[in-house]
């Protein structure tokens, strides 16, 4: 008979081993060692020559597989030894198999159940904290908490996600034109709004390109015009942008042209 | 009872800073100078007032043992226009099932994991501790004196668990039953020392 | 006018997840689908609404262009509170992420950590300065020889690291991925050919 083998990646021997019980229809409790057996070596054969990893641990199944076949073609012998003539429990080859068979399905299954829930938290969103500016401190602080490399990789986390948050979107918007117009507009608009004076790159705080280059002309334009100048006061020290007072003082004519 | 409108307004202000960073029980009350009695009883009618208000885009849930506001789960196709759409890779099968046999089982070396998988699981284990879901939690008896793992706060607020004893329970095995137990006492027994432990 | 809850829900969602860096009007109508006329009666009523009610801790307020929510001024001492707290014993997000890059990547610039975290890191590499954490090991060749940034070992010791090789790895997803699928892809051909030697 033809069947269609229904591909999964195994999570290891046993991971194989019950999808073979379960396409099978074989009973977990009472498994038929000659039908598994030959089934399990013939996947394991097929998966030798992926050069598995695990193709060690495949194989000592495999092992324990046929161990367990022989011990199972010897005739059962139950000696009395006794002296009331009750039997020792029954051994079955297969007990041990099984347990770790039903052991590691518990936890298969109880990994599903996670996935689950999973998805369904992924359906809420949240934020990242909110960063507040606090004056650093100026003295040497001892940090009185004991942290662990735990702390970094969740920190790590957290900023790939919020990486995530900030890419902006490309495709489905359509470009937004971007004026520079606009822009001079803002510039000026902030610099009064920051009495005048800020840092050249506090400007420049937005993800978009398109922003920031456009900034970038607009701040060109106003030195240009003559409204504002940009200073440093040392080598290597942040740019600074002025409004002229003659800009600061007036009201904003509300058009650049 | 008589709400506090400025309580439950500072309380809106505070978690909306914590963002996902989440604030304790005991540091809402602390920050907002309030008595345990007062913030339970505003906490839950919060709880309850974001989610049956139609107009509240919010839910105040507890993750991780802290409260938190998440966006309802009816936004999640809007918010998904306004970020990235791909998660983080999801988690391979081998990490999942790592992941979830730490969580069951934890603390548990890398070893007992191999043994219950039937494979070797270091590769999956190290995505697991990269992701920060993971973590070192100790070093067994013994000799070689291996590295204990568990799960971490992360872990938690990725799978919407309040507290680890939020976990689904582990399928049982009807004939099993026995063992099943056994093994459920013992796993009792291991929370209410960690309860303990940290209360 | 009729105010649509679905939409205000929708919109505060968004809101809360841009958190300080807020949504452009035309990106809000985008996110929504919603005309502009609207999205601006909404907005409108929704920034008299959270100002009004006191039982709101929040207001929406338009910054550069940007809606955007902010916490209510009445509320900044219970704030202030938070984060004194918070800055005494424990690092901030910030701090730690830019301990992490560094931790990582050292040497390293001020300027690289930046650009990893896509944000300005000057207050937080100050904090980690102060807290005797990272510290200058070297300047960089080239223009302006910036300083480049290390560990300390009192990193080492609140880490409780005995060296640096015991940080674990970073995660690095994609080549990880990349294996799975082509194990995938061997392992599907393999089954293929098989199935067809069979039927």
């Amino acid at each position: 008979m033809a069947y269609e083998i229904k591909v999964e990646a195994f999570e290891g021997p046993l991971d194989l081993l019950l999808h073979l019980i379960n396409r099978l229809e074989i009973d977990i409790y009472d498994i038929k060692m000659t039908e598994i057996t030959s089934q399990y070596m013939e996947h394991v054969r097929a998966m030798q020559v992926l050069e598995l990893n695990e193709a060690s641990e495949y194989l000592v199944m495999a092992a324990t597989l046929l161990s367990i076949k022989s011990k199972m073609l010897l005739p059962t012998m139950p000696i009395d030894l006794d002296i009331d003539g009750s039997y020792e429990e029954e051994f079955d080859p297969r007990d041990e198999l099984v347990n770790r068979l039903l052991e590691y399905k518990r936890y298969k299954e109880a990994a599903a159940e996670l996935k689950t829930k999973e998805h369904q938290q992924s359906h809420h969103f949240s934020k990242l904290p909110s960063l507040i500016e606090i004056e650093p401190a100026d003295k040497e602080l001892v940090l009185d908490q004991q942290y662990e490399v735990y702390d970094l990789l969740g920190a790590f986390q957290k900023m790939l996600k919020r990486k995530m948050l900030q890419k902006p979107l490309s495709t489905r918007i359509s470009k937004a034109e971007i004026s520079i117009k606009d822009q001079m507009q803002q510039v000026v608009t902030r610099l009064k709004r920051a009495k005048g004076k800020l840092a050249f790159e506090t400007l420049f705080d937005s993800s978009e390109k398109a922003v920031v280059v456009a900034t970038f002309l607009s701040v060109l334009e106003l030195m240009k015009r003559q409204m504002i100048q940009v200073t440093q006061s040392q080598n290597f020290t942040d740019l600074e942008i002025e409004l002229t007072e003659e800009v600061l003082e007036n009201e904003l004519e509300s058009e650049f042209d | 009872m008589n709400w506090n409108q400025n309580l439950i307004s500072q309380l809106e202000s505070l978690l909306f800073i914590a963002g996902d960073k989440g604030i304790s029980f005991s540091k809402l009350c602390h920050y907002t100078q309030t008595d345990g009695e007062t913030m339970k009883a505003h906490l839950e009618y919060m709880q309850h007032l974001y989610k049956e208000d139609a107009s509240r885009g919010l839910e105040l849930v507890v993750l991780a043992n802290t409260y938190q506001f998440v966006t309802k789960r009816a936004h999640a196709e809007v918010i998904q226009r306004m970020i990235e759409t791909t998660q983080l890779t999801a988690l391979s099968q081998a990490a999942l099932e790592v992941l979830t046999i730490i969580a069951y089982k934890q603390p548990i070396t890398r070893v007992e994991v191999d043994d219950i998988r039937g494979v070797k699981s270091d590769s999956a284990l190290q995505t697991l501790v990269a992701r920060a879901l993971v973590k070192e939690v100790g070093r067994a008896e013994g000799t070689g004196r291996a590295i204990l793992y568990g799960t971490t706060t992360e872990f938690m607020q990725v799978f919407g668990l309040e507290d680890l004893t939020e976990l689904p329970p582990l399928p049982d095995e009807e004939s099993e039953e026995e063992e099943t137990d056994l093994f459920m006492t013992k796993f009792q027994e291991q929370f209410d020392l960690e309860t303990v432990e940290k209360g």
